[in-house]
């Protein structure tokens, strides 16, 4: 296993994703003798992991069962440790294709916060690109670190515990791509640039309020980027339900028979009572050659 | 109201008075009540001493649950002063930020101090509070505030507040209408003083409540209702003057196809011979049966008053003699038959008059809102409405309204035929820190309007229907292929 | 006809809206003698309007036909001649609710623009509210009145041409609601306080920019108003159709008969391609009584 | 790119190179050819002169159609000197503002002046200008702009482009899918680099060329198509290096089942007795078959070249006499069939490859985007994948995936099932006039996706699937009731 690798087996070591229903999940650390307690009962990895093929259904000691899925960085988003709010999958896609990330690219984040987009960034760039990411809460970078180690793709990613706007990313002209998270983006613009591939490349700011991304887009106008974009995406999940509809009585005339009361059954989807309205702004800009 | 405009008193909380109350965004339709119990946000409260004061007065809940005025103000001013860091970057979560325990909590709760106070004293204890950005002090504060404030704001109802408490409180009880597609509703029928217009409804009185409160008492409103009575809790809450409900007509459902046949009979029954004429329906007959019916049973359980007296019925008769049961069961029987023919003679007027307000078919508007399948409501109700009349139907689900329009077009009659819903989303706005609430409601429900119009049979070529919705159609598969 | 009341029949003096088919309505003052040009042919408004039905089917010279419909105000705002940016049924429906309009309601609006607010104001408050609403383009304003003559609601509103911002609204102590259509809703916050009533009333401000909101929301708070609420109201559109989708085919294997390629006919409805992602923001606040 | 970071060459335009054209918000892919004209807004265009110069250079249009290199920093600056009005209130509606008269306008022209030079002049002629406001004002020249500004930017294509210039030019060829739609279904399917992913799509190869794209030439690909021939126009347009082909395969989905059933014969047939084994579809037979069934209809109109032969053959055996347009039918229908002959072992091999990688059932991830009923395709091609493999279903229409839902839900061996779709808005950023822009698209389509597990056929009580969705509908239900 590795979070930019199948594999067809749990092996000791992997991370493994318990699936116990829909919205609950929960990550594994798969170990020779440890147990992990489900609401199911517990799941000895020895025995109900370790050389089950990934996607396996498992018994757990209070017979109720669930399924053991390869980790992917969409289900590290899910049930990770949250140590800071995350971005979700919906704006990771986003980010993904509109700063055009693929195979080889080099990349530059602030801050690494949790790690989610960290993981799908990876994901994306492997086997050839690298990430370099910036996080200024030390116990966060390394956290981030030892986990990216646990999940095989430190080779591909450089943490850096610093001061994105006052120290920048800490290389320069290697970047195909920057993204940044922070409260002040506009003060990392000018580091964003020198990270930056002489060539140009892409940016992407990510910020929840409008005035950040008043002076964010002021800045990144002011130095010279271009196609500057900003954008919003929310998800809306659609649930499948069968709803039953009655009919109404209007009453039969003498001359027919009376009307039997009836009821339709219709196949519809209904929204969850509340849904995300606001994740942040994405703003987007293109970094000419210099 | 212009009427009385400089008339202080209907401002002012009176005994009786149909409120709600208000905390944050949670809202609850009450009734002034000397001495009665109310439950609010899990506390017991009484509202006497609101009496006399002025709506939107912020109360604060004393012990035992007695309400004090608020000093005005008090409540605005922003509670902490705040000191915020720039990022939380040195903010390490251990959960031992807080020195204040749950007991130290208890006891300066005890001790008297107000809401206010004791959030300010768990910021004073919070280690991480300082060093936290101005967006998650916010966030601390709300949260707190919500935890352990402890006030009431008491407003006057009206369709905006109902709606919202509705949705927010009971949404399943006014089939998730949202109050923004409420709004659409009222405004796409044109619902307005003066006119006729019918309602049917199973939003607790909701839907009815507004069209009244938009007619201001003027032109009469017509309840459509299924089952055995009409339904209208929420109507109560509106708090109307008393002249408002003399424009409020009802007419059971199942005895539409009947008017529609001109077979209904709403005179007054001769008592002695008790007969009516062969052909056409017997209203009494009809009335009796239609509480028993099928139809009827989805309603029960809104119903608390009929079904409450059902149960009575059965317990009561368990632990009694044979004998004495059966005596018993005879008196309640004629008590009963007695009772239910005064009942049979009040419905009997209200149904005329409601009758009479149909039979016209001249209705200017038609507003629908219900569980049940709105196919065939509208279908059967579009026929009381005068041509060039708008209506509106509501429904939680897409998937019905569609059919509803494909079978309007089939029909004929209509024009101007859409279904919509609205996409509605609030926005914190403050200095520096301004975006869309992180959450909003997954969806309103669904619309569909359009307009009545004199029914023609004979379609001409190159007319405005036949040419209406075959080009989209086709150029629709087009782009498919 | 009026446009706070429903007639039933067509007479002369009318305005009458011809329905030519989905999104293509005009409206027609209905004068003895007058013709009116449609794309199916001249209507004749003596012939073909005046006595007959509201609702009616008329038969055009060309032969094709149209329906005559009774005014109200939503047909109003989609066939009114555009004199400004107007608002449109969505945000009217949402302020006519959130501003409490009922009959009897007192209100104060500018600007007045092509009126299509006033139309939907008046509706409501008809017949015992009256509409104070200000309009700073004298030509607008003189329009404005004169459609409010023609439509027989011009007992209910006083229109007055000046500058709210400096000069108000021309009534204090009167109004329930007001309503802000202005580019610098922030300098009328005042004006609007003293035009309503002492016992407090509502206010609606409708901005396309964000900084108009913030400016104005400002100044409501500043002025003691309460319950300050901003909010977004879009309307979707869903066009039914019925749409024919293909069956693959994957092949009979030699035991079966072949398949035969089908499709399936499934009712859904689309999205138009384009639809109003903005039209303003609605603030809305509460004057507490002074 | 990593691996040349420093080479320059990548970042020019040359000879060949496929690029994609831009002004404004429109798009335009092209390939670099040599006098070549290339329709671009209406406009003749050469894009000779390009070659040479960076990626992302503006150039200017020119007479006949040259391009030529725009100073840099020209285009950005803002064209007017504004002198905004604070309000609109002095401007009268009369047609008259603008004193330049459309034939002025075309001796500007003529003159050689520039977009930029004549909407100045516009401006300075227009006696209302000053006296709009500043969003007024912004309006005008971005309208203008459009209208009169001659310019083009070349760009690299990228999955990000092309989405957007499909969407934007010609959604009916992508079925409706939205760019940031794409950018799900790519995230939520795990397309990476090594992986083995199937597609199956009917939107131009769009959706094919972003999977290639984010697989950067590791692992494969394999396209399963429907009719006769893979159709993907749009793949060329990515202009890949060459070795990204190579993790390109195809299979036509009329082979499905037998590859399932193990019945398909992929071995190279002996020409010499031209037999296969009874109980195997003979490959060849089933392929000349195919070209041929209803199947391959649809795809038809997309598929130009074929098209065009058919037509070309019917009208030139028109004017001839029997006999001789006999004798060139046989010479015709022999190359024909040497032709075919040639094919169908190139297609043989292709397809044997193909094949031999869906044979183990393993495949990492599955894509489907198409006009298709996604019903079938789903369960069909959900069979080759490796258990906790994700999968993903695009529609433009939400009712399919519904079935399909559904339909999951009852075979099992899938979980995490979602069905979404996605809102998208951009935003006007800029001093005191920051705004969502006025238009948005009104859907981008749906999306169902979920993640393949083993299939175990005996279903325990308590169970995660047993209990996941009965509860919820249970409680709609209710809250319907």
């Amino acid at each position: 296993m590795s979070f930019v690798e199948y594999s067809d087996h749990i092996q000791e070591g992997d991370v493994a994703i318990i699936y116990l229903g829909h919205d609950s999940m929960m990550p594994v650390k798969v170990q020779q003798g440890a147990q992990t307690q489900t609401r199911y009962g517990a799941i000895r990895h020895s025995t109900d992991l370790i050389g089950k093929r990934y996607g396996s259904k498992v018994t757990c000691s209070k017979g109720g069962w669930v399924h053991v899925l390869h980790p992917t960085p969409e289900l590290w988003t899910v049930t990770l440790p949250h140590r800071t709010q995350i971005l979700y999958t919906t704006d990771i896609a986003m980010i993904t294709m509109m700063l055009e990330l693929r195979p080889g690219s080099v990349v530059c984040e602030s801050g690494t916060g949790s790690g989610s987009l960290s993981h799908a960034i990876l994901r994306t760039i492997a086997p050839t690109g690298h990430l370099h990411t910036v996080e200024f809460h030390q116990q966060r970078a390394e956290t981030a670190a030892q986990e990216f180690r646990q999940h095989r793709v430190d080779h591909l990613v450089t943490v850096r515990n610093q001061d994105v706007c006052k120290d920048g990313f800490g290389v320069t002209g290697v970047a195909d791509a920057v993204f940044l998270d922070i409260p002040s983006p506009w003060e990392a613009v000018k580091h964003a640039e020198a990270a930056m591939k002489t060539q140009g490349g892409r940016l992407c700011s990510f910020s929840p309020c409008i005035e950040q991304v008043q002076r964010t887009c002021e800045a990144l106008a002011h130095q010279g980027f271009e196609e500057i974009s900003t954008l919003e995406v929310l998800l809306r999940v659609h649930d499948v339900r069968t709803v039953s509809l009655p009919l109404p009585d209007f009453g039969s005339l003498p001359s027919e028979s009376p009307e039997r009361t009836a009821a339709v059954a219709v196949k519809t989807t209904t929204p969850p009572r509340e849904i995300p309205g606001h994740t942040g702004y994405l703003t987007f800009a293109t970094r000419a050659r210099t | 109201m212009a009427d009385n405009g400089d008339d202080d008193s209907q401002y002012r909380i009176k005994e009786g008075d149909y409120v709600v109350l208000k905390r944050g965004d949670i809202f609850k339709a009450a009734q002034i009540q000397l001495k009665k119990k109310v439950i609010f946000e899990k506390q017991w409260i009484y509202l006497d001493n609101a009496v006399g004061h002025f709506y939107r007065t912020t109360f604060e809940i004393g012990s035992g649950g007695t309400l004090h005025p608020k000093k005005s103000k008090e409540l605005e001013s922003s509670t902490a002063a705040k000191e915020a860091g720039t990022d939380n970057r040195n903010i390490v979560d251990d959960g031992k930020s807080q020195k204040l325990t749950r007991d130290d909590i208890e006891m300066l709760k005890e001790q008297g101090l107000k809401g206010q106070e004791i959030i300010q004293q768990l910021i004073d204890n919070s280690s991480t509070f300082k060093d936290k950005t101005e967006y998650a002090q916010d966030k601390y504060i709300k949260k707190k505030k919500k935890k352990y404030e402890n006030t009431v704001m008491i407003l006057k109802p009206s369709c905006r507040i109902l709606a919202m408490m509705y949705h927010g409180r009971e949404p399943g009880k006014i089939c998730h209408l949202r109050h923004d597609t409420l709004a659409q509703m009222l405004t796409l029928a044109n619902v307005h003083a003066g006119s006729k217009v019918l309602v049917f409804e199973t939003c607790s009185g909701l839907v009815l409540g507004a069209v009244m409160e938009r007619m201001g008492g003027f032109g009469s409103v017509i309840q459509m209702y299924p089952g055995g009575e009409p339904l209208r809790p929420g109507v109560e809450s509106f708090g109307f003057p008393s002249h408002f409900h003399d424009m409020l007509h009802e007419f059971p459902i199942c005895h539409v196809n009947a008017l529609l046949a001109g077979t209904l009979d709403t005179k007054a029954k001769d008592p002695n011979t008790g007969t009516a004429s062969p052909p056409l329906i017997n209203l009494e007959q009809s009335i009796l049966t239609t509480g028993d019916s099928q139809q009827n049973k989805p309603e029960v359980k809104q119903q608390g008053r009929s079904a409450e007296e059902q149960s009575m019925e059965a317990s009561s008769d368990a632990n009694r003699s044979d004998d004495q049961a059966k005596e018993d069961r005879e008196k309640r029987k004629e008590a009963k038959s007695q009772e239910r023919k005064v009942k049979l003679e009040e419905k009997r007027k209200k149904m005329a008059a409601a009758a009479a307000l149909l039979e016209g078919r001249n209705a200017d508007g038609l507003v629908i809102a219900s569980r049940f399948h709105p196919c065939p409501v509208l279908l059967g109700l579009l026929k009381f409405l005068a041509p060039s009349r708008p209506f509106v139907v509501y429904s939680q689900h897409k998937e019905p309204l569609i059919e509803c329009y494909t079978k309007l077009k089939e029909v004929g009659g209509t024009v101007s035929l859409r279904l919509t819903d609205t996409w509605l989303r609030h926005y914190q706005v403050m200095p520096n820190r301004t975006h869309p609430l992180l959450l909003m409601s997954g969806g309103g429900g669904y619309v569909l309007s359009g307009i009545t119009v004199s029914v023609d049979h004979s379609k001409a070529a190159g007319s405005p229907q036949a040419e209406e919705p075959a080009p989209k159609k086709l150029k629709l598969t087009n782009t498919e292929g």
